[in-house]
């Protein structure tokens, strides 16, 4: 190579002890370019950009391998600091401005321009005073290089996300020092006109030489804006390429191309029978934190597999909460003709609807109790099972002998790994205490099941005892089953139909079937404005 | 958002100030108080008990909500006056060197409180409040056996007569409204504290000055969201720190105003009920938790005192009865405080609620 | 004149008092005291200031107000409610009974704005030096005579020992452990036998029903330890009643309490029912005696007639009402005051029993404070009478006794 | 450290010294007894005095009949006393004024009322 590229990564690897998330990532920058990085959620792009900002998650949890070079000079940031003192300046995901402070305060945050006064003298630096007048030229100036219309008066609070994205922008800008800006999923919150506005930008400040790092879910914004593409997938770099050698179709299928094969199921079409619309969600809206669902419509038939897909934050987690009332959410939601109560979580429950919840070990289990416990529960406490009555049917206590007898029906059903049916819950694996979740929400015999992330975190082998479970659930009792999963492979292995979610709403609904590229492309938000009405 | 909707948010917002002008609106004529008494009670309690209140406000700005440990500084100020009149120096003189000697020891009070606030980061104001309760301890143990043992005391008036310790009642004669007397001022025959106010506008100016500075500046951004104050290099531990100490030395000096008006310390009960009342104060004037205003202040001791000053007179005469008079006012002015706590809970409620109807009102209710 | 008689008149011939009240009264007294739960007797007193004089909000002469509960913590609230008195025009005294911390202060108020207005202060709580500072008259009880008189009393009824019943926490109070050393000096130079004996304090872990429990089981054994002439004093208001009641049921004396009341311990320990007579003292004092006597404690159990706080509302009104009466006001009080008529309104304030005491003395500096009084009553003897204590002189010795 | 913040800082220190000194030298207050006892001065016996008011600098009068001992207090070292007899209406007779220092009246500070009244009457 004839010049120093500004940034160069050259063999970075990083696990989280056992589990490695990054293996042997290379690529450079150079000044004046735009790279744009691209992968599904758990590809490992977080990862990386909080090794390239020295984030303290990365040196707390060991460090990382490979080398990274600033300007040709080898640099390992421990602190933040060390990485903005190197000139990498980064706009986070979620939005790191003070609500009550004006535009020009979060821009110049903790780099005021000060007035010097004389208690300073006395009590130090910290009780200068703010030069407001120096303050707004800076920040204009900053906001003049991005050449968006932003006024340095206005409360952040008040203004629009697009408006947000932008302070956090001018704010890297401001800083003299950064060479090199990261963008993380910039346009993610913004809309189509925002969204030009903001490539615009970002191209003046790539010709006044500095070097951006965008990364985002939109492919069509990559392809339009970046003169270098890297994809990643599972921790590993795919495509590096030049953006004019490649294309939209291309990208999505290097980003989905994962084989799962080995954990699928066989997909046998045989005596399956899908009835009626069991569910019917009509403007379905969810206000759930960080998983918001703004307007969903659906229709889930009696006896199908449905899955819900989509990436991080974009609201399939929060369709199942906000069904079973676990987060405040309006709308209508009609259950086999009748409508059903939302915001009690009662009624679901009492309707016949069941869920699996993805945060297991905080909702779905009871981590001090044994294993039949867990799983009759729910079935005891909702539907008086395993009680006998006693006195006449005065009192009714615990069936002990049938708890126990159900319990290890399901551990043998089930595959639970464990020593015997009074073991704690925490002690299990966590493939195993999925397993329990399930056996739980089965025990109560539901109609249908939400399952969310059903194998988020577990190992190939319990995966795939998962799986085929619901699906013999499925095919055994005629159980309407909702899966909502990050992992597409693993919807489009079991599921019947799927949806993917993208900004609170319905991108779109495909048959299984459909090729990988089609989901990842409604992922991406691409297709978004024909998707609604599917 | 349309005109109505403006008007009811304003009934919303100002709920507890606007309970507490009806309650008063109603008590005044039925308590029977003449006018120039009640706007000279008012001047005096106002005067009273400002600096006080004012003392709370830099912490809130800091996002450390109410600082009950204001009781602290309320401590080192006594222990100022005590020495002060061991030495029997009378006088704005006494007052002076009260705030002088004090200052260190809520310094280090301070400190002590804001470690201790920034270990439980989320619930500091019951932290601090429980904080009170434990220094309350140690100053009774400190006053009762060690002044005069081990802290050399030796005015006769001040110690019991077994040697050590000081007396319940600490007699502030000498400095006996030195301050408000200073420079005279009579209006149609109500008594001004001109040079208390004076100081109160100066401590005003000083809050308004010390938003501008860039400790100010950091202490906002902390308070407001800590993470982002954090990753913007700003040291968010010492700013709240700095924070708690500087209430804590107002609250000090606040203290040492309030006795010298009132003219005799309880050692012991003096500085208990600082706090409270001056929280329930800031409260009354619309403040929340969050954020608190110099307006919020003034209005909030007017309305608060006010009803603390024709509630009893106002039983009586309603009720009858001179005992009946002395509950009604407990009931009315602590209950007050506990419906000042339920509206801003009820207020904090009504807001998300609006949100949520606003964001439903853009995407699902078009629909 | 002739309205005065014509007042007069219609005052004798009118069994209510407030038909007298037609005219609106020439002048208002303030009276303030605690409540029912702080200190019922003293509102008592009050009350009955009030059926004489009636209510000012009556067009009557007594403006009664309250302190507040947990005085200690809300000296603000009371110093204005005492400050307040003077926005009336036509109040000439204020009486605040008892004179609880913040009591100088709202003295202070008044007398700014109303230099005329006649300060009296019952029972005072804040140091002597501090109210004394402010009120034209401060009373307190007089433990330094009662001291001496206590045992003077025992000894002319008979008895051979004194048994001194308290602990630690109330010894480190001065004025307590001074009067215990009096009283030992005094069995000394009377012929006693001194005893001095330790229960347990009520407001520790053992609690009011175990320091009870301590005295119901240790007063036979003391009794036949020292006799059955022997005399016993406590200075704790709970170790009162179970002492009352074994004295009463077997031997030895009692002769007064550490505040002497019909209603200190008795209705409690002899299970007295009084509701129907609260505030009416010869009343109450009837029914003590009857179930006193009816237990055998005749001749051996004591009591000041009046309650002490009762007394205090009472009389220090009347006192303040003759004083305005005459044109005395705050002004003219210090050349005008005389002990004797002080003592004069205690007296009329209980009819039958009598009143002495004497000018508060500072102990460090020797110094006699004219405007800081210290009073006892006579001792009433169940069964016996009173026993004109009042008469008795108190040797001056008594008086620098540390 | 800048030469100017030494200079500031320092220039602070003293003036809280000074503030500190200040506080003691005016704001010390003297409890002084004051007595209208009879007494003697020179050989000559002094009467007490029936009433009085006893005024210290410019502080309230204090009433003081025959016989009365009180405590006063007065700021500062050097004080003006000044005695007004009163008749029985409190009408002011006769006003004599004295000039003292607390270390002439010893330990505890005392002042005799007649004596005082005697002396001044002398320097008249």
């Amino acid at each position: 190579m004839e010049t120093t590229p500004l940034l160069r990564v050259e063999g970075v690897g990083k696990a989280y002890y056992s589990n490695v998330v990054l293996k042997n990532i290379t690529f450079s920058l150079e000044e004046g370019r735009i790279l744009g990085v691209v992968g599904e959620n758990g590809a490992g792009k977080s990862t990386l950009m909080n090794i390239l900002f020295g984030m303290s998650v990365i040196e707390k949890t060991g460090g990382y391998t490979g080398s990274i070079f600033v300007n040709g000079e080898e640099v390992h940031f421990r602190r933040p600091k060390d990485a903005l003192n190197a000139g990498i300046g980064m706009v986070h995901q979620e939005f790191s401005l003070i609500p009550g402070f004006t535009v020009t305060e979060n821009i110049l945050l903790n780099r005021e321009s000060l007035n010097y006064t004389v208690a300073e003298e006395v009590f130090g630096s910290c009780l200068r005073t703010l030069n407001r007048p120096a303050m707004t030229t800076r920040a204009e100036s900053a906001i003049k290089k991005l050449n968006v219309d932003l006024d340095g008066e206005t409360l952040i609070a008040e203004l629009p996300v697009g408006h947000k994205q932008f302070t956090e922008i001018a704010r890297e800008i401001a800083n003299s020092s950064t060479k090199i800006l990261v963008l993380d999923e910039p346009t993610a919150v913004l809309t189509e006109s925002e969204a030009d506005i903001l490539l615009a930008s970002m191209r003046r400040l790539a010709d006044a030489g500095i070097a951006i790092i965008f990364i985002s879910h939109r492919l069509n914004e990559v392809l339009t804006i970046c003169d270098d593409i890297v994809v990643l997938r599972d921790g590993e770099v795919v495509l590096n390429t030049p953006t004019a050698q490649t294309s939209v179709r291309g990208m999505a299928a290097a980003m989905v191309g994962r084989k799962v094969e080995s954990i699928a199921p066989e997909n046998n079409e045989d005596t399956r029978l899908i009835g009626e619309t069991l569910l019917e969600v009509d403007h379905l809206w969810v206000d759930m934190p960080g998983e918001t669902v703004r307007n969903v419509n659906l229709a889930i038939r009696q006896g199908e597999i449905f899955g819900i897909g989509g990436l991080a934050g974009q609201g399939k987690l929060g369709i199942a909460n906000g069904i079973m009332g676990l987060a405040p959410a309006g709308g209508t939601v009609r259950f086999d003709g009748k409508p059903l109560a939302l915001n009690q979580p009662s009624a679901p429950l009492a309707a016949g609807i069941s869920a699996v919840s993805e945060d297991r070990r905080g909702v779905g289990l009871l981590l001090e109790e044994s294993i039949a416990w867990n799983i009759i529960f729910s079935a005891m406490q909702n539907q008086g099972k395993f009680l006998k009555p006693l006195a006449g049917g005065l009192v009714r206590v615990r069936d002990e002998a049938a708890i126990c007898a159900c319990a290890q029906r399901y551990i043998a059903d089930l595959e639970i790994k464990c020593v015997n049916e009074l073991q704690i819950v925490q002690e299990l694996s966590g493939g195993n205490q999925q397993k329990v979740c399930l056996a739980k929400a089965f025990e109560t015999n539901p109609r249908l099941l939400f399952v969310a992330e059903p194998t988020r975190g577990i190992d190939v082998g319990a995966k795939k005892v998962v799986l085929d479970t619901l699906q013999r659930y499925n095919r055994e009792f005629g159980m309407t089953i909702v899966m909502v999963s990050s992992e597409l492979e693993e919807l489009r292995s079991i599921c019947d139909r799927i949806a993917i979610t993208d900004r609170g709403r319905i991108a779109g609904i495909l048959p299984a079937s459909e090729p990988s590229e089609n989901f990842g492309i409604l992922m991406m938000g691409t297709a978004h404005e024909g998707a609604q009405t599917a | 958002m349309n005109k109505s909707d403006g008007i009811s948010q304003f009934f919303i917002r100002n709920a507890v100030p606007l309970v507490f002008l009806v309650v008063s609106a109603v008590a005044i004529p039925i308590s029977q108080f003449s006018p120039s008494y009640l706007i000279q009670e008012l001047l005096i309690r106002l005067s009273r008990n400002a600096f006080l209140v004012l003392s709370l406000l830099i912490p809130i700005m800091a996002g450390m909500g109410l600082n009950f440990g204001m009781v602290l500084g309320a401590m080192a100020g006594q222990i100022g006056l005590i020495f002060v009149c061991d030495w029997n120096i009378v006088g704005v003189q006494g007052l002076l060197l009260a705030a002088i000697i004090s200052t260190p020891l809520a310094i280090l009070f301070g400190f002590l409180c804001g470690i201790v606030l920034n270990k439980a980061q989320g619930r500091e104001m019951v932290t601090s409040y429980i904080l009170g309760f434990f220094m309350n301890g140690v100053y009774q143990l400190v006053v009762l056996y060690g002044f005069g043992s081990l802290v050399p005391i030796v005015s006769a008036k001040l110690l019991l007569s077994r040697g050590y310790g000081i007396r319940n009642v600490t007699n502030l004669d000498g400095m006996r409204r030195s301050l408000d007397e200073l420079i005279p001022l009579n209006i149609a025959g109500i008594e001004i504290p001109v040079a208390t106010f004076l100081l109160i506008g100066i401590f005003c100016l000083f809050v308004l000055w010390f938003r501008k500075t860039k400790l100010g500046q950091d202490m906002r951004a902390t308070g407001q969201d800590m993470v982002v104050a954090r990753s913007a290099g700003i040291r968010v531990m010492r700013t709240r720190i700095i924070s708690i100490v500087i209430s804590t030395v107002l609250a000090c000096y606040g203290q040492i105003v309030f006795l010298q008006n009132v003219g005799t310390m309880n050692t012991y009960n003096s500085h208990e009920q600082a706090g409270v009342f001056a929280i329930a104060a800031l409260l009354v004037g619309g403040a929340t938790v969050s954020r608190a205003s110099i307006l919020n202040v003034f209005t909030g001791i007017i309305l608060f005192h006010l009803v603390f000053i024709v509630s009893p007179m106002a039983g009586k005469y309603l009720l009858g009865d001179a005992q009946i008079g002395e509950y009604f006012r407990v009931f009315i002015s602590y209950g007050i405080i506990a419906l000042a706590l339920v509206l801003h809970a009820w207020r904090r409620m009504n807001d998300k609620e609006r949100a949520r109807a606003q964001f439903r009102g853009a995407e699902g209710g078009a629909a | 004149m002739k309205n005065i008689l014509a007042t007069l008149f219609f005052a004798g011939i009118s069994a209510f008092a407030a038909l007298a009240m037609a005219a609106p009264a020439q002048f208002h007294i303030g009276v303030v005291t605690g409540t029912v739960s702080q200190s019922e007797d003293d509102l008592r007193g009050a009350e009955k200031l009030i059926a004489k004089y009636g209510d000012v909000a009556h067009d009557g002469m007594i403006k009664h107000i309250t302190y507040p509960d947990n005085f200690m913590t809300e000296m603000e609230t009371t110093i204005s409610q005492i400050a307040a008195l003077a926005d009336d025009p036509k109040m000439k005294a204020v009486i605040v009974n008892q004179g609880i911390p913040g009591t100088t202060e709202g003295f202070r108020r008044i007398r700014e704005k109303r230099p005329d207005i006649l300060l009296f202060c019952g029972e005072a709580h804040e140091d002597p030096g501090v109210i004394q500072s402010a009120a034209d008259l401060a009373i307190n009880a007089d433990n330094i005579a009662r001291g001496y008189l206590i045992i003077a009393a025992a000894k002319k009824l008979g008895a051979t020992d004194f048994v001194h019943i308290s602990f630690p926490r109330h010894m480190s109070y001065e004025l307590l452990s001074r009067r215990r050393n009096i009283m030992e000096a005094a069995c000394n130079d009377l012929g006693l036998k001194f005893h001095f004996e330790t229960a347990p304090d009520p407001t520790s872990d053992v609690g009011v029903a175990g320091a009870q429990q301590f005295i119901l089981e240790k007063v036979p054994a003391w009794l036949e330890k020292y006799g059955k002439q022997t005399a016993f004093f406590c200075t704790n208001d709970a170790h009162t009643e179970p002492l009352l009641k074994r004295i009463a049921e077997s031997n030895g004396f009692f002769i007064e309490a550490d505040l002497p009341s019909p209603l200190m311990g008795y209705p409690g320990a002899l299970g007295i029912e009084l509701a129907d007579v609260s505030g009416n003292f010869p009343a109450i004092m009837k029914r003590v005696e009857e179930a006193v006597i009816a237990k055998g404690g005749k001749g051996r159990m004591g009591t000041w007639a009046f309650s002490y706080g009762y007394t205090n509302s009472l009389a220090l009104g009347e006192y303040a009402k003759t004083l305005i009466e005459k044109g005395v006001d705050a002004k003219t009080f210090r050349r005008k005051f005389k002990l004797e008529e002080l003592f004069a309104a205690y007296n009329n304030a209980t009819p039958g029993s009598t009143w002495n005491g004497g000018f508060y003395r500072d102990i460090q500096t020797n110094i006699e404070k004219k405007n800081h009084v210290l009073v006892y009553q006579d001792l009433y003897m169940f069964g016996l009478g009173y026993q004109k204590m009042t008469d008795v002189k108190v040797p001056d010795k008594y008086f620098t006794i540390k | 450290m800048s030469i100017k913040r030494v200079c500031i800082n320092l220039g602070l220190v003293l003036c809280l010294a000074g503030l500190i000194a200040w506080c003691v030298l005016t704001g010390k207050a003297y409890d002084i007894v004051l007595e209208n006892t009879p007494t003697t001065v020179a050989g000559a016996e002094q009467p007490a005095l029936e009433a009085v008011h006893v005024i210290i600098d410019k502080q309230e009068p204090v009433l003081m009949l025959e016989g009365d001992r009180i405590i006063s207090t007065a700021i500062g070292v050097k004080h003006k006393i000044r005695i007004d007899v009163l008749d029985e209406d409190d009408k002011v007779l006769e006003s004599r004024s004295h000039t003292y220092t607390i270390h002439d009246l010893g330990t505890p500070p005392t002042l005799n009322i007649p004596a005082v009244f005697a002396a001044s009457k002398a320097e008249k």
